[in-house]
């Protein structure tokens, strides 16, 4: 397939573009971190996203879906990310979806109408280690452990957790009104909206187990994975052009900043390190979309596209701030936004280093 | 000084310390409370903080190799040395921090007509008076030479206009030492006068600025017909650029000064586990905090090094610049590093676990070095410039 | 054209391909000697390796998208493509690699009459002549607009004087592609004309650069009152610069077309070994490794979308200096990786263990991707200047 | 100790420095390269060293050295390095040495005069793997095996090398006359005497066995790698004053190119890495010299030392020959030649991974 978007996968873009930054500029995520919003997303922009579509870009208009696919999803995912527009999209629409989907579930149409938010528990440190759980579940299917950095937690109507279950590994599904369940809100850096979920002998439903089931959370997990390289790429990108029209502007020296040739490579280093990894991205999209991509294929080219984007993320959003100077540091200018976004995405299902490892073992040294 | 002298300097030193040197100030600081940093509205944490305050500014030990006439403790650089290292033996905190310690007083000392030293040092040394440093303004931020804040000269006074940023704690500080522009504006350098008032003259006010680490340790602070007496000019007129330079190198100089930082391996190992050969789980992210201790090692060394050449009598001059840029670029990767030994962990903002952010709000208090004091860029034109004598453009 | 027609061309290709291309001409490229450069003095290797240019130069296979009126190919991108792949399904070697096709070609078949165009591409497509390329003179490296040599205006000849370096192959080409000097030196780009002589002409020398990789590609060329017909002008008099610039970007653009290149894990596994987790031995060496291997492959892919996006109309411009410093760069890191996999093994200068030190003269090879064609200094001003829109000082 | 040289280690630093400039500058590895001189350093420069006290800087007076010991080695190492001076200095003055020392082997006096070159044989495959050989010996010490990367290992006099006994690790002296042995040159790309030995069955004196053995062979190592560091350093030093030379003197675009701030910035930043590696190897030779530091302690700074100064040395000689453009590719111009010795360098005695690793290891994680 052509590495190029299509007419139809352009007119998407433009419209998600316009629609961000009309209906979610960055002062929207400011207001609901001054709010100390606990949802961490607006209710009305989330139904506005439905209506638009984006809610169910992965299921086929078959399906009742808009058929977009990955490629669209990633698109979604870059626009949005150029506004820092908070929604439960990834954890929902990619994630839960993805899960859904591959399990049959029922509650996916609702999912994927946005109607229901749902979420996926699998952290319980600091770092990913997604197929060994401590939180257990007993044959009956009740659900004991804790859970940290789950996107959307506190929102999500249901949440699907990973658990250590007789006999092996298992998802199960938790109604957020479970009997012993409870979702505790997580201030984050990034001010969205990440919660620690507690099970205590909460009964839950089997969606999958054993091996089936760690392939099925492979999948969803590696295709996770491209749309939050989708993400950071928009957040990078929308810094990038943010600094380099900074560098146009402030004058030092008598001089426009922008004239000094060390800045001048800095900015051309770092606009090649974005389209290199725009290139990745796009590649990583179209193999999740592609029938003639096999998973162990999905989750080399998932893990290049996550360990590249957020090295490129880490370096475009240090630049960022070091080239803006003293107002970079300023809480009133946006730009501190996208270094906190940045390292949340980057941690999300694995960072930096995680996929380095996954991307070495997965070829074999 | 024989070895024999110092060796009961120290003995002596121990004794008095162990004596007078509160328990709970044998702690190491945590936080910002912990922090004194003195001045007329100061509130202390506790009745030790003000005791070992008072104790040590007696004997001139919060500054110690300033000259006792003005109330300094009047050592040589080794009894200093020796005192750092036996405060260090016990844990003791510094039991004052502040700009007119690590800033003004240097240049007093160098630039000050005898009132003035006699006027300001001993309150900077017993920690009376807090000061806070105007140098940026809005348009005048790596390129300081441009600032445009106006002293008129009114007779027997000066009066004050314009605005400064970036203040360090303007609004909790007594006084400022403050470059205002009393000369022609072009050339630059040779119109700026350096001077001090006091921040509650009538027409001073300060506004903090919110920073993305969520700390507002910075103002913007603003001059409105501040009438401030001619006897407080420090050096020259249209001299203060010389003065301002010289804090500026000094100030370089010191920003490595806190040595060789924790090892992070503690946290390493807890935060990343260790396999059954002892190492860390995460090999790539273990090969990077290699490289980043010995990158640490050679930072701390250097300083050291710049140090004894110092005492040795070579001058510093440009070799600040460097030391500034480097130190201040490996703090940022240390932290960056933090970042990824602890994970999402490290990204909580409020909360308990994460001592309201702690680790995050470090971190991005860190992208601020490279910018302060001369951003890494300036200090790399001074180093190709001045040291390496690559030519101007 | 469509699928089907497509798929019969690809049939068609694959079994042509089978009866005509000599069995010793589907093993890889190993060394110089197998690269068939084509020329009047060229010395074949071997019967196969004559019979396969002739057989594929018959057809204009050499050049497959050059028109077929003057010998080329005539296939579409598509169908070029194809080719492209059902070559590489059976490992055939290209069978002609010239300065003339990757050069020349394509700025005479833009800038070209049709007699120079009669004249030249069916002796570039059947490899009968040997072009080499005279641009770069000692003191016009990067700041390529500033040559000296001159073209004098004799009626119906020019008088050519000067002297360039870094000529590939000089001592080796039959003709030569050269920018000279015809008009004013100021302003700089305006009085170059773009010219082809013939390298057995009077007063035309070569002399061979011997290099740090121990090869020897490169010559000085000395002119010295070389009469070159008038006819020999490609384009108009004094815009030799756009032919240039034409050629300097198709060329940056050329750079990265290898694909993506071999992976390094066989020889990784090879030379560093392997644990029991079928790991890598050298944890940290593997990190560097998967890094690189990202980096490339994101290259890899970014080249293939340039190209996708050339197909679909957008023109390329100053995005292929990026593609010609990510690319270079990229090669010079693979070449320092494979001397850290390989040890000091990779060290060996001459011998048989190394080839006669083939992995050291590579690496050292590579250090000049970043400055021939361009230096990465120059690709990045290209960039922020044309892609950023950064203004000059 | 003060990390500065005392007035007789700078008056040491200038004579060797005049030595080297006068007696060995380029030029002179030069012609023994087109010569294709089989020893591989001109033996008059080396009777001359001799002279200087050069041979014998880890002897005390009292044992006929000149008592320098290894900040005076540093110091020698770096300067000889600015020139490339070729001889046995670090093979057989430091390294032989410091083995023969700590086995109290009667043919030290013999090696500190420089009447006799030594050389110690440990690495068998292109990566540096001391302490599990597999060159063995046998009970009577006939020693059976192959040698690579050995340094002045056609010229020695005789050769320590590292095998496999039965019991444990064994370090043996052998003398190049011995049955059995062979050295066969290796032209390597820095033009230095290089060589790969082979033993077969070849009679050898034992020097040391077990635990003690390999503890006096990490010693040695340490030390060596030290020295190496401080032959990096001279060498980075040297190319970095050329490369800034060239700057000053180069026109393009009708501008000194060491006007151009990005070019400006690059020299500052090797600068500051030039710098902070002169205090990490000046601290580690003067650790080397101290009876204060342990073994566990002198090891971790010879990783650090010679990890830092391999990274340093990459950087400034690649740097090197892209700032010289063209000109650096050319062999008539000397700049390749330090990008040669600084790879050699790098890789004897462990490279950059192999210090990394020793040094997290030896730090506890």
């Amino acid at each position: 397939m052509a590495l190029v978007l299509t007419e139809e996968q352009t007119l998407l873009k433009d419209s998600a573009s316009g629609f961000f930054a009309e209906r979610s500029p960055i002062s929207s995520l400011r207001d609901l971190r001054d709010s100390y919003d606990s949802q961490g997303y607006k209710s009305d922009l989330w139904q506005e996203m439905a209506e638009m579509g984006f809610t169910s870009l992965l299921l086929s208009e078959d399906e009742g879906g808009t058929g977009f696919g990955f490629v669209g999803a990633g698109i979604v995912a870059e626009e949005m990310a150029k506004t820092l527009a908070p929604s439960p999209f990834i954890a929902s629409s990619i994630v839960a979806t993805s899960l859904l989907k591959a399990t049959k579930n029922a509650h996916l149409s609702d999912v994927a109408s946005g109607q229901k938010i749902a979420t996926l528990a699998v952290d319980e440190t600091g770092h990913h280690s997604p197929y060994t759980p401590k939180t257990t579940s007993d044959s009956d299917g009740k659900v004991s452990g804790n859970k940290t950095f789950v996107p959307e937690g506190k929102a999500a109507d249901f949440v699907i957790v990973t658990a250590d279950r007789p006999g092996g590994f298992a998802l199960y599904l938790v109604e957020k009104d479970a009997t012993g369940f409870s979702a505790e809100q997580t201030i984050m850096a990034d001010s969205r909206g990440w919660a620690k979920l507690s099970f205590d002998n909460t009964p839950a439903t089997l969606l999958a187990s054993g091996d089936a089931a760690k392939a099925i959370l492979a999948n969803a997990l590696s295709k996770a994975n491209i749309i939050l390289s989708a993400e950071l790429l928009g957040l990078s990108q929308a810094a990038f052009d943010m600094t380099v029209n900074y560098l146009k502007e402030r004058k030092q020296f008598g001089q426009i900043i922008g004239t000094f040739q060390s800045l001048q490579h800095r900015a051309a280093h770092m606009f090649s390190e974005i389209e290199t990894t725009r290139s990745i991205v796009l590649a990583a999209l179209q193999a999740a979309d592609s029938k003639d991509v096999d998973d162990q294929r999905l989750a080399i080219m998932a893990s290049a596209a996550k360990a590249r984007a957020s090295k490129m993320a880490e370096l475009v959003s240090n630049e960022a701030i070091q080239m803006h100077g003293g107002i970079g540091m300023t809480d009133e200018y946006d730009i501190g936004f996208f270094i906190k976004r940045a390292r949340a995405v980057q941690n999300l299902y694995g960072g930096y280093h995680y996929h380095l490892d996954r991307f070495a073992s997965l070829n074999g040294y | 000084m024989s070895d024999n002298q110092l060796e009961q300097f120290r003995a002596e030193t121990k004794q008095w310390l162990e004596a007078n040197c509160p328990e709970s100030m044998r702690r190491p600081i945590q936080e910002e409370d912990d922090v004194c940093w003195g001045g007329r509205n100061f509130k202390f944490q506790s009745d030790d903080q003000k005791a070992w305050l008072d104790r040590m500014a007696e004997r001139g030990w919060t500054t110690p190799t300033w000259p006792k006439e003005y109330g300094g403790g009047g050592l040589s650089r080794e009894e200093a040395k020796v005192l750092k290292e036996e405060m260090k033996n016990i844990g003791a905190r510094p039991p004052l921090t502040s700009f007119g310690i690590s800033m003004l007083g240097p240049a007093l000392l160098k630039f000050g007509t005898h009132e003035q030293k006699q006027e300001h040092i001993p309150k900077i040394v017993r920690g009376e008076i807090r000061w806070c440093q105007g140098y940026s303004e809005p348009n005048a931020g790596s390129d300081l030479a441009s600032l445009g804040t106006k002293a008129e000269d009114k007779g027997d006074h000066f009066l004050i206009n314009g605005q400064k940023i970036w203040t360090s704690y303007a609004d909790k500080a007594d006084w400022i030492f403050c470059l205002v522009r009393t000369g022609p504006k072009e050339p630059k350098h040779t119109g700026i006068s350096f001077i001090l008032f006091d921040m509650e003259s009538k027409g001073v006010s300060t506004k903090p600025i919110k920073l993305i680490s969520g700390y507002s340790p910075f103002c913007e602070t603003f001059f409105d017909d501040v009438e401030v007496p001619k006897a407080n000019l420090l050096g020259e007129l249209n001299k203060g650029w010389t003065i301002a330079k010289y804090l500026l190198t000094h100030e370089r100089a010191m920003i490595g000064d806190m040595g060789l930082p924790a090892p992070l391996t503690p946290m390493a190992r807890e935060c990343v586990g260790v396999d059954s050969n002892n190492q860390l789980q995460d090999k790539a992210l273990r090969a990077d905090l290699a490289a980043h201790e010995i990158d640490g090692l050679a930072f701390a060394l250097t300083m050291e090094r710049a140090g004894d050449e110092a005492k040795a009598g070579a001058s510093l001059g440009a070799f600040s610049s460097m030391l500034k840029y480097y130190g201040t670029e490996l703090n940022k990767s240390r932290h960056e590093l933090i970042l990824k030994l602890k994970g999402s962990d490290a990204l909580e903002w409020e909360g308990q676990a994460s001592q309201n952010g702690k680790i995050a709000k470090q971190w991005l208090r860190t992208k601020a070095n490279s910018i302060e004091g001369g951003t890494s860029e300036v200090m790399l034109n001074i180093v190709s410039k001045r040291i390496l004598e690559l030519p101007d453009a």
